[in-house]
């Protein structure tokens, strides 16, 4: 049930990103929302690998090499997860730059000025 | 108006999709098929106490390698971006000074967070952790430096060589992997040594400190970066 | 292939017989018409009088080659047209030449002399002339379209083209006549046949009063011989090709000259009582009225 | 061979080292980047090299000395080779051209587009789902970089709106991805697929994720109405970059979307190809009233993309094919976008007109025109195979509401491509002239070779029932031309009647009597008109390689056993026609609607003969006899219509009156008095193998009939009232086709015997008289014919050529016509339907009225002041029309040497109703005809009567020009004397509501409101990146919809 709710935040995460990008107009609240909605992205990834009542994959004292298949949670969402974080930051980091170059140009960060590709 | 509640019917729909997606889910009771060879094999073949580790640098190496140049790309990116059309800032603007609580921590801070950087990143086969997150912690303490002196000049050659180099050395070791042992990334042309120890799981711990430098050279760059644009 | 050269001199002997026919016949018909109006008329001898003054006026003038040799196809085209069908069924004397092609033979060569005569009044470079040739071809366009409806209805009635082959078909009494076997086509080519008599109503082409007698305006002298002796060739000929396909033909020259006497008159008693049509009166004219009576008589052969 | 990983490993290593460099050492860095670029094709290449000629197995590269699933693992096949050969030429190629830009950027530029072609590889050659993540994103954020290469300030806002939406796409990838993988417990797509197939059942969850993923690699592929994005990027980015997005990123998507529905299966197929269909229509009409370059391409691009996907999505028809046509129209589309864009950089402005600037340089015009024939798909290039395998398997597969789209859509799309060409020689060149560093040229010669080299290997790639085009004889003359293209004029024109004359002499035995006629017409009848073309002077650059393409394309018809060369090579005398026409001065919008015209005729061959087909090959033309009775009436009714649009059929006519009209005056009679008799010749073969069929009752003859009918009569009618020479004698064409049409459908003997007259006949005639008239026009200067006035005496020849002609084209005795008129009424006679008749009967004497109107308008009547010192037309118009003069009257006085045997093979078709030859005579069931007895007779009347006139008028005075009494003045101003404007006024008056232009109305309607709706639909795309956003998540949503 936990992580059904865990999964249900992730992507109300994911939605309320959406609609943040969708309506506002200004260029640095649409790259928050997209950050939140990349946070919603992670946590249901992260979500997808939980098992109940596994601990985390990582071989030691208590999680012996022999039965770590049976003890560990499903390591690979966690590896993904990984790349899917840098990811995100690298895009966020540039549509920053993005958002600064246009309102360098136009003094503006409403989206809606940046028409003049149409049709 | 009328394009919110357009915005919330399609999300709506989507949500739908959700939705189903999350009834629909059940968590495993068994690990599967992927993860099961994981569990049972890492140990043997890779060496690396953390399953993660073991994935994420070598049987997924290659999406870590494009990982990092995802980083390495959106670096240059900004860097391009920002240089387009820059005119040439002389005078620039005098800023607040930040303070002697600020100045101070980071000099004590910055050397400690450094320290647990390369920590993290060195022992990323071992425990949680890894050459992303110990690069990101590295970058931290450039950021604490950034907010005490917002024009502080970094050596951006120095870094740009840093990066580079954790690059060709990394490309390098995936190289040796596929000449010396089953594969490109293959970290096994180094010793495995004991499960558990620093110097154990082939090149791992080489390849998390070249991708701890490479990320943590990203990171500064674009902080320094896009901490430029204060100047406009 | 064998030739009989006599055929050259018995077409010879079939041409002067119609020729002088012709002369008659015409300047008759003209006499009537005058009567009709209740003028006097010209004297059944007129047209010998005027080919002879025609041939000795002095001035003589060309405007190009073109308008020299006007004549000389309008002329070709009726002798050719009168020769190629035979005139007096089952006399191989009067069969002419008619052994190099058939009716469509008959019917296209219509179109030499007229073709000749506008290229040559053309050449004359008087408006009237061009005027004159602008409204014939138009006319012709609907006028012929009947004729052309009938003619097919007639090769498809006897399944043939020859002429001779049609006028046998017809043969053994008046109600073997493809008049009364095909009425339709008949009527149909008799309305084509008022078109291109160039007779009221149907004479906008010659006009005349307004421009005056059109493409033939600028000719004179012995041009005008020629083309007095087509005058008096053509429309027999043409006659002939109806009497032919429609009225049974002729077996003897009595019987021919009044079949062609009465054919003719046709055309003299619709004009003298139809004023003139504009172009495209009787272009709507034609369509309206001469050609669903061809449509349906190649519906109902 | 090198392990394919280097393709990876060179390109980020490189990327690495740039960092290294100091920004001052940008030499060395471009150095670099083009080393480790031309590394990376050539690996590409051996890879090519092996599996095609050495026959390799494909390969399995491993990672991380772990087998797959458990790590990640690439592939590298045939299709693997092709597609990295392809991005990473693009990428070196474009690396060239973007010198400067590169320079401006620096290292990190350079680094950049290293890791884009690096990522592009990758997608296409990794077999593990989330490393194709990581591969797009990569690509993604390069590409978000490269547009900065734009000088262009529009390109940041591109870049922008286009992060904003790969921030959706990815989240649903992701999320996609990770569903799948909780599905099936693996990433690997192989295995992923193999799970799947045993998941299928229930696997609610699964099904959702793929369609996820789905839905979120078909975005790369810019689908409509998710596309307002790419378009801008399109517009905005450095042309060159452009090339890589539209050629190596969209190649690399598209393999992808292969790759995963390897995973969906089936039952995708046919999401693939409704959003694939909708996009390639949606695109292509929006392209239409694009006046800006690069968006247009982007559209034909976003169009061609649709259209491959479309092609995917059809796997489960096409089997093995898939892989033939869909890298064969990719190539094609990659080949020549990334050309067309280089081109686009060499060009100063934006405008399409703008690309005049092109036209003082053949080279470039080669260049792009080659580009366009690739994007439409014809002849030689790969992009014809595919299309003609698609459309053959579709048709097989009774897909036809698909293949109509398909054809619909391709021929919007070459419209707009024609239309531009048009521009580039037709139009106004403007001030800044082209670019011409070297270094942007070699890009675009490569693409070139490129495409004719492919061109090549698709035609040898051809499995049975397809042929390599480049390797028929006629064709390769013909391209032989374009590398002789130096030469003067005169030489070439030797080169073509000799090696015309040569081919027929060498292959006159192989045909049978029919096709020897129309061979016959088309090398020696074609080699007579090119003597005209000795009067041009200079070199005439393109005149030879049009001309004889054109030849090619009928000698290859004539010679065609199977349907796959008969298309082929009635496109390759459609388009060598076109250019043939596109020379004219005022030639620009005919020849564009000749073009779309023969296309969409074109287009419904294609579709009749796949139907008829049903999936095989080769497909025998004899076959045709045998296709299924349920079939045949519609194989019958595309055939017959795509013929028609060839022969002017009415309404389907407009175009010919302006091509033939407005072509240069050795170019109207090839295209009148030869080519028409292509579309003839098409008509022939039809009714030979198919002859009747019925289509709901109605026979099919019968309604051809009816058409012909009114085409006789209509193109005579117009003809009528035409003011301009040339182009009466186009719209008598119309008419002239109407009657060999006629013959051809009465069905029977000499119907079809009259027909073959009319195609002998209107050869020689109308060849003559557009020879004539363009001699005339040529020192006149003028077509107007009341203009002219009184030429008989400055241009006898030219005079009795047209004199000749239009006795012979009235029919009356004695000349050739009137066999054609006498064959007529003969065959009418033995016909079951007496209606059509009427029309007909009506149409004859129409052609009077124009003919007269013709010769009395110019030579006749009024000579004008300004004419006086007109000379007689060169030696060299004369010449062949004195040639003419001599074959009507040979023909005229002995048909049978000709149609003899033509007469006694129809009996293999028609035993009945033949006709008898004996000496002179000819007769028939009907009646009887002596051509050489008719000639005699008139002639001697003729002479006769002439010899009396000379006699008795012997002292008859030549006088001058006014010298006529009009209303009693002499008039002295030969342009009020001379009476030819608006000639048949009265006629007008009485029938000119039948020649309204109807089907000019319609065919311009239909295209404004196609342009209308482009351009109101296009309005969609409002350049908000917040609309682009809402216009995904419609899509997602309405596809998800569908997809329930």
């Amino acid at each position: 049930m936990m992580i059904h709710l865990a999964m249900a935040t992730g992507f109300l995460l994911i939605l309320i990103g959406f609609y943040g990008a969708l309506s506002n107009r200004n260029l640095l609240r649409m790259i928050v929302a997209f950050t939140i909605a990349d946070s919603g992205v992670n946590l249901v990834i992260v979500a997808i690998g939980y098992m109940p009542g596994r601990t985390a994959p990582i071989l030691d004292a208590t999680v012996k090499a022999g039965d770590a298949a049976a003890r560990v949670i499903d390591p690979v969402p966690q590896a993904l997860v990984l790349t899917a974080i840098v990811i995100g930051v690298g895009v966020t980091a540039l549509m920053l730059a993005y958002a600064y170059k246009l309102y360098e140009k136009k003094r503006s960060l409403d989206i809606a000025k940046f028409t003049e590709l149409r049709g | 108006m009328v394009k919110r509640l357009l915005a919330l019917l399609l999300l709506a729909a989507i949500g739908g999709i959700f939705t189903t997606l999350v009834l629909g889910y059940m968590p495993d009771a068994e690990l599967n098929n992927t993860a099961r060879y994981y569990a049972d094999h890492t140990a043997a073949d890779i060496g690396s106490a953390n399953l993660v580790t073991a994935i994420v640098i070598t049987y997924r190496g290659l999406d870590t390698l494009g990982e990092v140049t995802v980083l390495f790309l959106a670096a240059a990116i900004l860097g391009l971006v920002l240089a387009r059309g820059r005119r040439q800032v002389q005078a620039r603007r005098e800023l607040t000074p930040v303070g002697e609580l600020l100045t101070t921590g980071s000099r004590v801070l910055v050397p400690l967070i450094m320290l647990l950087g390369v920590y993290v990143f060195v022992n990323g086969h071992l425990t949680p952790g890894g050459g992303f997150q110990g690069g990101a912690v590295i970058a931290s303490g450039v950021l604490l430096l950034l907010l005490t002196d917002p024009l502080r000049q970094f050596a951006h050659t120095l870094i740009a060589a840093v990066e580079s180099l954790a690059g060709v050395f990394y490309v390098a070791i995936g190289l040796m992997g596929l000449f010396l042992a089953g594969g490109f990334l293959d970290n096994r042309f180094l010793p495995i040594g004991t499960l558990g120890a620093l110097f154990s799981a082939g090149a791992i711990p080489i390849i998390y400190t070249l991708i701890g430098l490479k990320v943590g050279a990203e990171f500064s760059v674009m902080l320094s970066d896009l901490s430029d644009t204060e100047a406009l | 292939m064998q030739f009989d050269w006599m055929k050259i001199p018995y077409s010879l002997l079939t041409l002067f017989i119609v020729v002088n026919f012709g002369m008659i016949l015409t300047a008759f018909i003209a006499k009537i018409a005058a009567r009709v109006g209740r003028r006097n008329g010209i004297r059944i001898w007129q047209n010998y009088a005027d080919l002879i003054k025609s041939y000795g006026s002095r001035s003589s003038i060309t405007h190009g080659a073109m308008f020299y040799l006007a004549p000389v196809f309008r002329l070709t085209g009726g002798v050719g047209l009168l020769l190629f069908v035979p005139t007096i069924y089952g006399s191989s004397m009067f069969s002419n030449l008619s052994f190099a092609g058939d009716l469509i033979l008959a019917l296209y060569f219509v179109f030499f002399g007229t073709l000749g005569m506008a290229l040559g009044a053309a050449e004359s470079g008087h408006p009237h002339a061009a005027i004159g040739v602008s409204r014939g071809l138009s006319q012709v366009t609907t006028s012929e379209l009947p004729l052309a409806l009938a003619v097919y209805s007639v090769a498809l009635q006897y399944h043939t083209l020859s002429v001779t082959a049609i006028v046998a078909a017809q043969q053994g009494g008046f109600e073997h006549w493809t008049l009364f076997t095909n009425p339709l086509a008949v009527a149909a080519a008799m309305l084509a046949f008022l078109g291109s008599m160039m007779r009221p109503p149907f004479d906008v082409v010659l006009a005349p009063q307004e421009i005056p007698i059109g493409p033939p305006t600028e000719y004179h002298s012995s041009y005008l011989a020629l083309m007095q002796t087509n005058r008096a060739i053509y429309p027999i000929a043409k006659i002939v090709v109806y009497m032919n396909l429609f009225f049974g033909g002729a077996g003897n020259w009595p019987v021919f000259f009044l079949k062609v006497f009465l054919i003719y008159m046709v055309s003299v008693f619709v004009g003298v009582v139809f004023p003139r049509f504009r172009v495209e009166q009787s272009i709507r004219w034609f369509l309206i009225w001469a050609v669903p009576l061809g449509i349906l008589s190649i519906m109902l052969v | 061979m090198p392990n394919a990983l280097y393709l990876i490993v060179a390109a980020l290593a490189a990327s690495f080292v740039l960092g290294l460099l100091s920004p001052k050492r940008c030499g060395i860095a471009y150095a670099i980047t083009l080393v480790t670029l031309a590394f990376m094709a050539w690996v590409s290449a051996g890879w090519l090299w092996a599996f095609v000629v050495g026959g390799a197995q494909p390969v399995e590269i491993l990672t991380a000395g772990a087998l797959p699933p458990y790590a990640i693992n690439l592939r590298m096949g045939r299709a693997e080779a092709a597609m990295t050969l392809l991005i990473n030429l693009t990428g070196l190629l474009s690396a060239l051209y973007l010198k400067e830009s590169l320079f401006k950027l620096g290292h990190r530029g350079m680094a950049v587009l290293l890791v884009a072609i690096m990522a592009f590889c990758g997608i296409v050659l990794t077999r593990d789902l989330f490393n194709l993540f990581v591969f797009f994103e990569l690509a993604a954020i390069s590409t978000a970089g490269l547009i900065l290469l734009s000088e262009d300030d529009r390109a940041l806002s591109a870049g922008f709106k286009y992060l904003i939406v790969s921030q959706f796409v990815s989240t649903f990838l992701l999320i996609g991805i990770l569903f799948a993988y909780h599905a099936t417990g693996t990433l690997n797509i192989d295995t992923m697929a193999t799970s799947a197939r045993l998941l299928q059942v229930g696997a609610q969850g699964f099904t959702l994720a793929f369609f996820l993923m789905f839905i979120a690699l078909v975005t790369e592929l810019k689908p409509f109405p998710a596309n307002g994005w790419a378009l801008d990027i399109y517009e905005s980015a450095h042309p060159a970059y452009s090339a890589i997005f539209s050629a190596a990123a969209a190649t690399a998507s598209l393999y992808a979307v292969d790759k995963l529905l390897l995973i969906g299966g089936a039952s995708w197929y046919p999401m693939a190809s409704g959003i694939g269909i909708l996009t390639f229509l949606a695109a292509n009409l929006f392209a239409l009233p694009q006046s800006n370059d690069r968006r247009l391409l982007g559209y034909s691009s976003v169009a061609q993309i649709g259209l491959i996907l479309v092609v995917l999505g059809q796997r489960d028809l096409l089997g093995e094919s898939t892989s033939f046509i869909a890298i064969g129209l990719l190539v094609s589309h990659a080949v020549a976008k990334a050309g067309l864009y280089w081109l686009s950089g060499l060009v100063q402005k934006r405008n399409l007109i703008d690309w005049a600037a092109l036209r003082g340089h053949p080279f470039l015009v080669f260049a792009f025109i080659t580009f366009v024939a690739m994007l439409t798909s014809l002849p030689p290039f790969p992009g014809f195979y595919a299309k003609w395998e698609l459309v053959r398997m579709l048709a097989g597969g009774g897909r036809l509401a698909l293949l109509a789209l398909i054809l619909v859509g391709a021929l919007i799309e070459a419209g707009y491509l024609f239309r531009w060409f048009g521009y580039i020689l037709k139009r106004e060149p403007p001030t800044e002239a082209v670019s011409g560093e070297v270094h942007k040229l070699v890009p675009v010669f490569v693409a070139v070779l490129a495409g004719w080299a492919l061109g090549y290997l698709w035609g040898d790639l051809s499995g049975t029932g397809r042929h390599n085009l480049l390797l028929a004889l006629p064709l390769v003359f013909a391209v032989g031309f374009l590398l002789l293209d130096w030469l003067p004029a005169w030489v070439k024109n030797t080169l073509a009647i000799t090696g015309m004359v040569a081919f027929f002499f060498l292959t006159y035995t192989e045909y049978d009597p029919l096709r020897l006629i129309f061979a016959l017409i088309f090398l020696i009848g074609g080699a007579i008109t090119l003597l005209a073309s000795y009067d041009a002077h200079g070199r005439r650059i393109g005149f030879y390689p049009a001309a004889m393409l054109m030849v090619a394309g009928m000698v290859m018809l004539v010679r065609a056993k199977d349907s796959f060369e008969f298309f082929a090579a009635w496109e390759l005398l459609t388009i060598g026609s076109y250019f043939l026409i596109l020379r004219g001065k005022h030639s620009e919008p005919h020849a564009l609607s000749y073009l779309l015209f023969s296309l969409g005729g074109a287009f419904l061959i294609l579709a009749g003969f796949a139907i008829a087909a049903q999936g095989v090959a080769p497909f025998p033309i004899s076959a045709l006899g045998q296709v299924a009775p349920s079939l045949a009436p519609w194989v019958f009714v595309l055939l017959a219509t795509g013929f028609m649009t060839k022969t002017a059929a009415i309404g389907l006519h407009i175009w010919l009156p302006g091509a033939h009209a407005e072509a240069e005056t050795d170019v109207s009679p090839m295209v009148s008095g030869i080519l028409l008799k292509a579309g003839l010749f098409g008509l022939f073969v039809l009714l030979m193998t198919m002859g009747k069929q019925q289509l709901y009752g109605i026979e099919l003859t019968h309604v051809l009939l009816w058409i012909a009918a009114f085409t006789a009569l209509l193109g005579n009618l117009m003809a009528v009232f035409q003011e301009d020479a040339k182009r009466l004698l186009a719209y008598s064409s119309i008419g002239q086709m109407g009657y060999a049409l006629f013959g051809l459908a009465l069905m029977n003997h000499l119907g079809w015997l009259m027909a073959l007259m009319f195609v002998i006949n209107h050869y020689i005639y109308k060849s003559m008289l557009f020879l004539s008239v363009g001699g005339v026009a040529k020192r006149t200067g003028t077509r107007e014919m009341y203009r002219m006035g009184g030429l008989i005496r400055l241009m006898p020849l030219s005079f009795i050529a047209v004199l000749i002609g239009i006795i012979a084209v009235s029919g009356v005795p004695p000349l050739s016509g009137f066999g054609g008129r006498w064959i007529f009424y003969n065959a009418i006679l033995a016909s079951d339907y007496r209606m059509p008749m009427v029309i007909i009967f009506l149409a004859g004497p129409v052609a009077f009225l124009y003919l007269f109107r013709l010769i009395h308008s110019i030579f006749l009547g009024q000579l004008k002041d300004e004419l006086r010192r007109v000379k007689e037309a060169p030696f060299w118009i004369v010449l062949p029309q004195m040639l003419y003069v001599g074959l009507l009257l040979a023909f005229a006085l002995v048909p049978g040497l000709v149609l003899r045997r033509v007469d006694s093979y129809l009996n293999l078709f028609f035993p009945e109703g033949g006709l008898h030859w004996e000496g002179f005579e000819i007769t028939s069931d009907y009646g009887y005809w002596n051509p050489v007895a008719i000639m005699i007779v008139v002639a001697v009347i003729f002479v006769s009567l002439f010899a009396w006139l000379l006699f008795v008028n012997r002292r008859a005075q030549k006088v001058k020009q006014f010298n006529i009494v009009f209303s009693a003045e002499r008039p002295y101003r030969p342009e009020t004397t001379h009476f030819a404007w608006n000639f048949f006024a009265p006629y007008r008056k009485a029938l000119g509501f039948l020649v309204q232009p109807y089907a000019t109305n319609f065919w311009g309607t239909l295209t404004d409101i196609l342009h209308t709706a482009g351009d109101l639909a296009r309005r969609l795309y409002d350049g908000n990146g917040q609309s682009y956003a809402f216009h995904f998540l419609v899509f997602v949503v309405v596809v998800f919809g569908m997809g329930l």
